[in-house]
């Protein structure tokens, strides 16, 4: 049995999240686009494009053993899933063509036929269901990364070459998810993997997708090229670079140089910079990550209901996305996102109220508290300017003392998700994305969870009471009974204060007008469907 | 390192003039041999970078009687100032003993130092470097009586300005640092530092050669006028002999970790045993002495590293004995142009460009072997033929290799054929007059004839 | 010859013992660092037997001793591990970062000499004029200047406000800018290399031109004052000879050797640099690696520094030695 | 412990080297700012207010300009004229804070780091470098090869594995200004970032100890140390008394010459991020290279401030080693 | 023998240090004979190095010569400089006088210098022979009229064909090293400096000071440092070298036992300044000045070990300026010092016994002219008279 690094925790976790299980989601996220497009007159024959991801570069090509956007960004062109997203997020068809429930706890899925593997060959059920198996079974392979978002697939069965059937032990509803997801199922050729040893299989690829891996250095760049006989349209790129850079200035004056295409994340202060450009625009869309101060309830002060309200009321997010983050950020009221399934708009954020805030910390009898916000450095927007900002806030109540703990993402990874030690850490800012759109699922991994959230840790009413509320919506068929109920545990988490609400960021690209790419719901920067700009 | 055994008579208490007093020596030097560091082990090979560097003693012995002063002197090299401080247990000898008042010193350093301090003392070569430039002269004449907790600390600044005023300074500059003291005055200081703590023996390691003219006297008077003030016993290290005659009774002459010759001042430096002390006699300036038969002794000392085998003066030596197997004239007639020829030779005088000058010096035919052969007996002034025939036919054969342009069949023939002793066999210390010894094979011929 | 085989020997011997020093140090930063690597290589919700688990197929169970003697065969077989986080050979992506590092130390050093040693002469000849004064106001500037704020600086004014050099990246490593300009007569792949090199460069070599700027003034002012200086003066040496033989070439000895020395500083000095101009070389790789304790490849990129460190030294001795006849090879 | 001829050099020195003596004041006020950072910042380092965040400095600014900002899901343009004001001499950063007073309290880090960490550095390798040179020998060479594998390692390399081991320690101390109520609304406390003391220090002590090492060798040759060993002084008694006080002035000249090594070093690691507090002159200007283009001063201000520190005690080094000890040798980074 | 080759007048030297400016060499005048050794000796800090040195033009910032004339006889150059009435005198010429240049290639050929310590004044970085052929080759080069400009210097660096010594020089060289007794001066002219002993250094020293054919050898403490023996070789060699070549020498020392064995006059220096000149055998026999008395008295005289020694009390002084005792410098420590000594800065005139003994002292015996020698008149008038032929002179 192998064992694989599974990227540092602070790497899987802090780069996406872990996606949700659950088909659907609304998209509504608009994206909005500026600057100036006096710039058309560029290159129209742009056919060497170079992507810059704001993480470091994919640390693998096995997708089985990541479970990261950065890196799906690099091996979703060349590995592919049987089904995908459009960027709104709606499920389109990829390997299979057809899919549907034979019965309750099998799914079938009608592979494509022809499909040429990058090394010749062609697809066949046999490689879906090792590709499947060396996800969900610890005995194929390697113990996968992937496990938690292939949930409830016991095993796969091969109905011919060209079908393939997903067993359950129930009404799995995330089957599609799970096919659809790009950290869902994806595909490998079992013969080449089992020919291969770990290292290959880790730094070379061998997909069916429209490109295929030139050249890799892990966690720096990879290059691709066009594969010919891709079965879906033809890739419009000679060649296709991705690389990671974690230093956001040096993306955007590489942007600024011309010598990349597409960046992610810009931030604020370069924004104009980029407008300004001639040739260059800078385009966004709300991001699917929440970020939020967790507490840990385990411990005082955070047990108190009170002082987590406090905290809440404390904090002028108004004041500090306007001015901080230069408006790149919305206040958010709850756990769930606007373009979130169950998501409730009739809540509003918690006012910023100092007076009433310190009145709530002499209510919970923690007055003159001294506490600590950590965080881990480089994961989110302007991270360090709003986390020093919300410390600020809370330490301007006179009966509060509060400081910044800046930690680096390895400390960070290893206090959050492995170490729940409270004297460590027990309140910290975070950002958690779930491309699956469905606030259940944010309810269920965050708020709940014992391991990414804190306030699950402990037993309380309001605990049993949100979990009933979703645990009911899983089980309701109605999509709007569904959505009342999730919007009715929103208020209780908002009234309960799981969470120091803080907002909701924005994604934003640099993008050279040559190219034409529109940013997704889901942050996955691929290749698919961009193309040179008319 | 030559380590075949040579006859070492003590100087035993027997032999010593009635007018020192108790028969026991204060020092004994017995053997004592210090080596250069080159053992090491292959730890020490891959951790270290550089092997110690120490002159090397070897096997040298003689006796120091209370009340005298014994000189060392000898050039750079000889060994003095190792032997020096070997005999203050500063160093470990690599063998042979220094018993100082019958008990071994290093023995007596090893289990207790201060003891041993309190008997022998040191004044150093260097001004600037003898005494601590952070101490004032209080301090450092302080130090060693502090180290001993000699009498009450009160009492001790009383001690302390005795002494400064005792070696001629001002107590007026008690509290003045070390580096504000001309060369003179610190070595004064070094003497009342030496004096502290009342010592029987002290070694004076080249205590002038630093110094002026005018002050070297100044310290020369001083020394005198303690030694009878203090009853001190002086082992006095110097390569002046002036200054030694000046000042000493005895006095050992070193050359190249031996001892050459050793003896009442007088007797030495008037009637010389070996041909190294007369060498230095002749070399010491200002007594209008004029180049005569030392020439090459005058142009290079060997490196103590490496010294030469048999006796060790053999390389410079200009009364070399000749090889036994020829004839009673041999030495006389023909061995002063040998040793020059083989000089040459080892020098590279006649290799090819050099005979071919030669030849044209002489007015010979470079191809004329016989003629060039000629000309180098010439040079060398050898006799033609030797009176001896068999070292003739020797020579012959090694001046028709060097003529045919082979020097180093020449030199080896050379080497095999007339082969000192001097360069074979380290000459053993004898007798050459009362208390006055010598190692050299020509001291042992007159010591056999007698 | 003999000489010079046993010099070699004995340094070359010495070395492997520094080395070994180095592997062993850098064996003990591992045990003695509070990563535990199962951990990090575990899948995040990974059970408790499952760390252990991977614990035990790292070998981490076995006593350090253990530990030290396969770590220590593994980098005689010239095998330094597997990194945690990509589970690939530490080899292999030092290998990539290398030739970066590399590239711009030696630039660095290249233009430290070349800016340094003719000012530094130039300084001592004409002591106290305006040319030595600005130099010296320059080296003190340098020396005291961290290089990552000039680099900061050079960025600032070069880039944002005049808009003219590249500001990061290395899109281009020299071989395949040299192989681009010999097969395809291509010249852009070199020049954007020597774009993408210039402020690098410069802010990396800026601390060690001043220097080796002291380093040759201060020479050249020690060996003007010589006696034989003066003595080669009395017999009528031309002035220029002088200078050549007498002053430069016994003063440039320590500046030889200390340039050769400095290539652990200038590869110490790229850490920061190469983090500022986004320089994918050694320095990013360990400063990315330490930020998440993937040990493996910390031990990597710090035993081949060493190892490098300790051959460069030997290597200037040696030549040191030849050049030098006052040193002996013993 | 400096003699009067010391003292008299020095003081000639001081008097004919003007350039020096700018030095010297410059870095006498660097620790003026150090020690007396509560009273002479203006504000609160931590203070923030985001309503006044990216003021330049005095005499900057005031000009309109144009900025980007997120206003309903759009991105705009907008026009801002944003000035500099005397509260805030040297401008605010992105938080609001004032930069003038988070360089003065950057001071304290970076100087207090420099003086612990000489501090330890100075203790263990002179004492390293005086055991290794006076009994000479094994010892010597086995404490040789141990620093010749420390110095295999670049100095910033060793300090970062140091830290990847330490982890973050600091330590928090009342800070005495503040606590004596002479100022109010500073922090009380001050931060002291132990690991990366310690990690410098692990690099720091070798300089040192190969300097004592070669200063005990030669203080061991001279006379007055075998002068000593005839009286019968012990050998600790030696170094203490001779040998150590005859070497300490070049160990200490070396020392405050690597006391600008070491803020260059402190700096860098702040500047990677490992600074342990976020009032460090290294931090801030990581921090202000995200805003290079819109806000230069939240760089360059603290960058100003490293160099001046660095050069004074750069000159004052100079100084001291033309004034006590002209063969010393400038170790690098 | 008669011929005065070098006429030194009011020589001044003096360096400006720190610690204030030293006075190192005081008004020194005095005349060098053809073929004569004069001796100057004294003890550490009488300026008797900064004397030799300042006649070769050697003294570097912050010292300087301040003033003096150096006349020397050279009709050749003294003929090609009428253009410079004052830089000439007969047949001599004022070095002082003269351009930069025309001094340099003076030094060079007409003065040879030998440096106190050997293991300084040789380059270690280049063979013994190189630098003694390149002394050859600039000699032979100037006699040529050759200059050397960058591009020769271009030349002889990038090129390894090309080379500043030429092989002849380089012949010359070993035959140099040969003559002053060095073994296989071949084989050793290849060695570089590190590899030869003291002894060895200082004699290719002599060989390199050689090389241009000197008139005058300026051996400043040719035997410090050295063996008795080997400096005994030095000695003769210099005496030796004397005879064949007919140079003059002029023998900066501390040793007065290498002086009564060589010089044939003596020059006594304290302070920076001459107290007595005068042939050896009277100065040492006869000795003017209570300084050089003293000096005498000091030495523990070899053949007369009961002799007692009388010290001189007290300390050198230093040269600095402001801290010279006033009047005769000697007077503090002088046991025949009177006030009118610290009132009065005694010139050197002749004694009353022998016009070619002179003493700086108002206790000596003058003779009765004396004081209209002043230099102040005199053009190159000798001041000084050659030693009469000496046989050997031992001064006990």
């Amino acid at each position: 049995m192998r064992y694989v690094g599974g990227g540092a925790v602070a790497g899987t976790v802090l780069l996406a999240g872990c996606a949700g299980s659950e088909d659907g989601g609304d998209d509504t996220g608009g994206s909005s686009d500026t600057g100036s497009t006096g710039g058309s007159g560029g290159s129209s024959s742009l056919s060497e494009i170079e992507i810059i991801l704001s993480s470091t570069g994919a640390d693998t090509v096995d997708p089985h053993q990541s479970a990261g956007i950065p890196a799906s960004s690099v091996t979703t062109n060349s590995y592919e899933g049987l089904l995908t997203r459009d960027p709104t997020g709606e499920v389109v068809p990829a390997l299979a063509t057809d899919w549907y429930r034979v019965e309750p706890g099998q799914y079938r899925f009608e592979l494509r036929e022809g499909v040429q593997w990058h090394e010749g060959g062609e697809l066949t059920a046999e490689d879906v269901q090792y590709s499947i198996r060396r996800i969900i079974d610890d005995d194929v392979d390697i113990t996968s990364d992937r496990q938690g978002h292939v949930i409830g697939i016991e095993d796969v069965e091969i109905v011919d070459d060209y079908t393939v059937d997903l067993v359950s032990d129930g009404l799995n509803t995330a089957i599609v998810t799970s096919a659809a997801s790009y950290l869902g199922i994806m595909v490998l050729n079992k013969e080449w993997v089992e020919s291969n040893d770990l290292e290959t299989v880790s730094t070379e690829m061998n997909g069916t997708g429209p490109y295929r891996l030139v050249e890799f250095v892990e966690e720096e760049y990879a290059v691709f090229e066009p594969f010919e006989e891709y079965w879906g349209e033809p890739p419009a790129f000679e060649q296709v670079t991705y690389t990671g850079i974690t230093e956001s200035s040096t993306r955007v004056n590489q942007l600024l140089a011309g010598e990349v295409q597409l960046i992610e994340t810009l931030p604020p202060a370069d924004v104009s910079r980029v407008a300004d450009h001639a040739d260059l625009s800078v385009t966004s869309r709300p991001s699917s990550r929440v970020i939020h101060g967790v507490m840990d309830v385990t411990v005082e002060p955070w047990d108190s209901k009170e002082f987590r309200q406090a905290m809440n009321y404390a904090v002028n997010n108004e004041e500090y996305i306007e001015n901080v983050m230069q408006g790149f950020g919305t206040v958010s009221s709850q756990p769930a996102l606007p373009e979130m399934f169950g998501y409730n708009p009739d809540l509003d954020p918690y006012p910023y109220d100092p007076e009433r805030a310190a009145d709530l910390v002499d209510e919970s009898g923690h007055a003159g508290v001294e506490i600590e916000l950590s965080f881990g450095v480089g994961r989110m927007l302007l991270d360090t300017e709003f986390v020093t900002a919300v410390a600020g806030y809370i330490d301007d109540l006179p009966n509060v003392t509060c400081t910044v703990n800046e930690l680096d993402l390895s400390t960070f990874g290893t206090l959050w998700s492995t170490n729940h030690d409270p004297d460590q850490m027990d309140f910290f800012a975070v950002g958690y994305g779930h491309p699956s759109y469905d606030a259940s699922q944010t309810f269920q991994a965050i708020v709940l969870s014992e391991r990414v959230g804190r306030f699950g840790k402990v037993e309380s009413d309001a605990r049993d009471d949100i979990q009933n509320l979703v645990d009911q919506a899983a089980r309701t068929e109605d999509r709007d009974d569904r959505e009342a109920l999730l919007q009715d545990a929103a208020v209780i988490a908002q009234e309960e204060a799981v969470w120091l609400f803080l907002h909701q960021q924005e994604s934003v690209y640099g993008i050279d007008d040559a190219f034409d790419w529109t940013p997704r719901n889901d942050e996955l920067m691929t290749t698919a469907g961009s193309r040179p700009a008319e | 390192m030559s380590n075949e055994p040579a006859p070492v008579p003590q100087d035993s208490p027997g032999r010593t003039a009635p007018d020192r007093g108790p028969s026991a020596p204060l020092l004994r030097v017995d053997g004592l041999q210090k080596h250069y560091v080159d053992d090491q082990g292959l730890a020490d090979w891959l951790l270290s970078n550089d092997p110690g560097r120490v002159r090397a003693v070897d096997d040298v012995s003689f006796d120091l009687y209370r009340g005298e002063t014994l000189g060392i002197v000898g050039e750079s090299g000889c060994g003095k100032s190792t032997l020096a401080r070997t005999i203050l247990g500063l160093h470990e000898p690599t063998a042979g003993r220094v018993e100082f008042t019958g008990t071994d010193v290093h023995e007596q350093v090893a289990t207790d130092r201060k003891r041993f301090a309190r008997r022998a003392q040191i004044v150093f070569q260097d001004p600037s470097s003898c005494l601590d430039p952070r101490m004032t002269l209080r301090e450092i004449v302080r130090e060693p009586l502090d180290i001993h907790q000699v009498g009450a600390k009160s009492h001790r600044n009383e001690t302390v300005a005795d002494l400064v005023e005792r070696v001629g300074l001002s107590t007026d500059h008690l509290e003045r640092y070390a580096s504000e003291f001309s060369g003179g005055q610190r070595q004064r200081i070094g003497i009342a530092r030496a004096l502290a703590l009342d010592p029987e023996l002290i070694v004076l390691d080249e205590p002038t050669s630093a110094l002026d003219v005018s002050v070297q006297a100044q310290i020369l008077t001083l020394l005198a006028d303690l030694q009878a003030e203090f009853d001190l016993t002086y082992l006095f290290i110097s390569h002046d002999l002036s200054v030694v005659r000046y000042l000493c009774d005895r006095v050992v002459v070193m050359y190249l970790g031996r001892v050459a010759e050793l003896g009442p001042v007088d007797r030495v430096f008037e009637d010389p045993s070996h041909p190294y002390t007369r060498i230095l006699l002749e070399s010491t300036p200002g007594r209008g002495a004029r180049a005569g038969d030392r020439k090459a002794a005058t142009t290079d000392i060997p490196s103590p590293r490496n010294p030469p085998s048999g006796c060790r003066f053999h390389t410079r030596c200009p009364v070399v004995v000749p090889p036994e197997t020829y004839g009673a004239a041999f030495e006389r007639d023909a061995w002063p142009g040998i040793l020059e020829y083989s000089r040459q030779v080892r020098a590279g005088r006649f290799d090819a460009d050099a005979l071919a000058t030669l030849a044209d010096r002489h007015g010979v035919d470079p191809e004329d072997e016989v003629a060039l052969e000629r000309a180098i007996r010439d040079r060398c002034s050898i006799p033609q033929p030797l009176t001896d025939e068999i070292a003739e036919d020797l020579l012959g054969a090694s001046l028709a290799a060097l003529v045919s342009g082979d020097t180093e069949t020449a030199l080896a023939m050379l080497e095999a054929d007339f082969a000192s002793p001097c360069a074979a066999t380290a000459p053993p210390f004898v007798e050459v007059g009362s208390e006055h010894r010598a190692a050299c094979l020509r001291a042992c011929e007159q010591d056999g004839e007698r | 010859m003999k000489d010079e085989l046993v010099f070699l020997g004995r340094r070359l011997a010495q070395g492997v013992v520094v080395v070994w020093g180095v592997v062993t140090t850098v064996f003990l930063f591992r045990v003695i660092s509070p990563t535990n690597p199962a951990q990090l290589m575990a899948p995040d919700d990974a059970t408790p037997e499952l760390i252990q688990q991977i614990e035990q197929d790292l070998g981490l169970t076995e006593p350090v001793l253990n530990q030290y003697v396969y770590y220590l065969s593994g980098v005689l077989q010239g095998d330094l591990g597997f990194s945690y986080m990509t589970n690939t050979p530490v080899l292999r992506r030092i290998m990539f970062a290398l030739p970066g590092t590399l590239e711009l130390a030696a630039a660095a050093l290249v233009f430290a000499v070349l800016a340094s040693i003719p000012l530094g002469i130039l300084s001592a000849m004409y002591r106290g004029s305006r040319i030595d004064s600005t130099s010296n106001l320059v080296s003190l500037g340098g020396v005291s200047t961290p290089n990552f704020w000039l680099a900061i600086m050079m960025v600032l004014l070069v880039s944002v406000q005049l808009g003219v050099l590249p500001t990061s990246g290395r899109p281009i490593g020299l071989v395949d800018a040299l192989t681009l300009l010999v097969f395809q007569a291509d010249p852009n792949g070199l020049t954007s290399w020597v774009a993408h090199m210039i402020l690098p460069t410069i802010a990396l070599g800026t601390y060690f031109m001043a220097l080796l700027f002291r380093l040759t003034r201060n020479g050249v002012l020690e060996e003007l004052g010589k006696e034989y200086v003066l003595a080669a003066r009395g017999k009528g040496l031309p002035e220029s000879l002088l200078m050549y033989r007498y002053v430069l070439r016994n003063s440039l000895t320590p500046v030889v050797t200390v340039t050769g020395l400095q290539l652990g500083g200038l590869i110490g000095g790229s850490v920061v640099v190469e983090s500022v101009f986004a320089w994918p070389g050694l320095g990013t790789l360990f400063i990315r690696s330490l930020n998440v304790s993937d040990w493996p490849m910390m031990q990597g990129i710090l035993i081949l520094v060493g190892a490098g460190y300790v051959l460069t030294n030997i290597t200037v001795d040696f030549v040191n030695a030849k050049l030098n006849p006052q040193v002996e090879l013993a | 412990m400096i003699s009067d001829r010391t003292r008299t050099s020095l003081e000639r020195e001081i008097r004919s080297n003007t350039v020096a003596t700018i030095g010297v004041a410059l870095l006498l006020s660097m620790l003026l700012m150090a020690v007396f950072a509560p009273v002479l910042a203006p504000h609160d380092p931590t203070d923030q207010d985001s309503s006044r965040n990216h003021q330049p400095p005095l005499f900057f600014g005031g000009e309109e300009s144009e900025t980007t900002r997120m206003i309903d899901g759009e991105i705009r343009t907008v026009t801002e004229s944003n000035a500099g004001t005397l509260a805030h001499p040297l401008g605010t950063d992105s938080n609001g804070r004032d930069v003038l007073s988070r360089t003065i309290y950057g001071a304290r880090t970076s100087i207090i780091v420099a003086f612990s960490a000489m501090a330890v550095s100075l203790v263990v390798g002179t004492t390293v470098g005086m055991v290794s040179g006076y009994y000479a020998g094994r010892t010597d060479s086995v404490l040789m090869r141990f620093v010749d594998i420390v110095l295999a390692f670049p100095a910033l390399l060793i300090t970062l594995a140091m830290i990847g081991i330490l982890g973050n320690i600091t330590v928090t101390v009342p800070d005495p200004l503040v606590a004596s109520g002479l100022v109010s609304d500073r922090p009380t406390h001050a931060v002291i970032p132990v690991t990366i003391t310690l990690a410098i220090s692990s690099v720091v002590w070798v300089w040192i100890a190969r300097v004592a090492r070669g200063e005990a060798i030669a203080a061991k040759n001279e006379e007055y140390v075998m002068a000593a060993r005839t009286m019968g002084m012990s050998n600790l008694g030696i170094i203490r008394k001779h040998v150590l006080p005859n070497s300490i002035t070049p160990i200490l000249v070396l020392a405050t010459i690597q006391v600008a090594s070491i803020i260059i070093i402190e700096s860098s690691l702040s500047f990677l991020g490992f600074s342990g507090t976020t009032l460090s002159w290294g931090y801030d200007i990581a921090a202000g290279r995200d805003y290079l283009a819109t806000s230069w001063w939240l760089s360059t201000v603290p960058g100003l401030f490293i160099v001046v520190t660095v050069v004074g005690i750069n000159l004052l080094g100079d100084l001291l080693r033309d004034a006590l000890d002209p063969g010393i040798q400038r170790g690098g980074l | 023998m008669t011929e005065s080759i070098i006429s030194v007048r009011d020589l001044t030297t003096r360096f400006f240090t720190d610690a204030g400016q030293v006075n190192a060499v005081s008004g020194v005048s005095f005349d060098l004979y053809g073929g004569e050794v004069l001796a100057v000796v004294g003890e550490s800090g009488s300026g008797k190095s900064v004397t030799g040195r300042s006649l070769m033009d050697l003294i570097e910032p912050p010292g300087a010569i301040v003033d003096g004339e150096l006349w020397f006889h050279s009709p050749e150059l003294a003929a090609d400089l009428t253009d410079h009435p004052d830089a000439v005198d007969g047949d001599f010429v004022d070095v002082r006088a003269v351009s930069p240049a025309v001094r340099r290639s003076l030094c060079g050929t007409e003065f040879g210098m030998i440096f106190q310590d050997p293991g300084a004044a040789f380059n270690p970085s280049l063979t013994v022979g190189e630098q003694i052929a390149e002394a050859v080759e600039c000699n032979a080069r100037l006699a040529r009229g050759e200059t050397y400009g960058l591009s020769n210097l271009l030349r002889d660096v990038l090129s390894p064909a090309s080379s500043f010594v030429s092989p002849e020089s380089f012949e010359r060289a070993v035959d140099l090293l040969e003559r002053v007794d060095i073994p296989d001066p071949a084989a050793r002219a290849d060695e570089y400096p590190h590899q030869f002993s003291g002894g060895m250094l200082q004699r290719a020293m002599i060989a390199q000071a050689l090389a241009a054919d000197p008139t005058v050898l300026i051996a400043d403490e040719p035997t410090t440092g050295l063996d008795v023996t080997i400096q005994a070789g030095i000695i003769e060699l210099l005496d030796e070298l004397r005879i064949d070549t007919g140079a003059s020498i002029l023998l900066i020392t501390h040793n007065l036992g290498v002086v009564a064995d060589i010089a044939d006059r003596t020059a006594v220096m304290y302070a920076g300044e001459f107290v007595e000149v005068g042939p050896t055998d009277r100065v040492f026999d006869h000795p003017a000045n209570p300084y050089t008395e003293g000096l005498l008295g000091s030495l523990p005289t070899f053949d007369d070990p009961n002799a007692p020694i009388t010290p001189i009390p007290g300390n050198v002084p230093n040269l600095l300026a402001h801290e010279m005792p006033p009047g005769c410098s000697f007077a503090p420590r002088c046991p025949a010092a009177t006030d009118e000594c610290t009132a009065t800065d005694p010139e050197l005139e002749p004694v009353a016994t022998d016009s070619s003994h002179r003493v700086a002292c108002i206790h000596a015996d003058i003779a009765a002219d004396a004081g209209s020698s002043s230099l102040a008149d005199s053009t190159l008038r000798p001041i000084d008279t050659p030693a009469p032929e000496r046989g050997d002179v031992a001064y006990e």
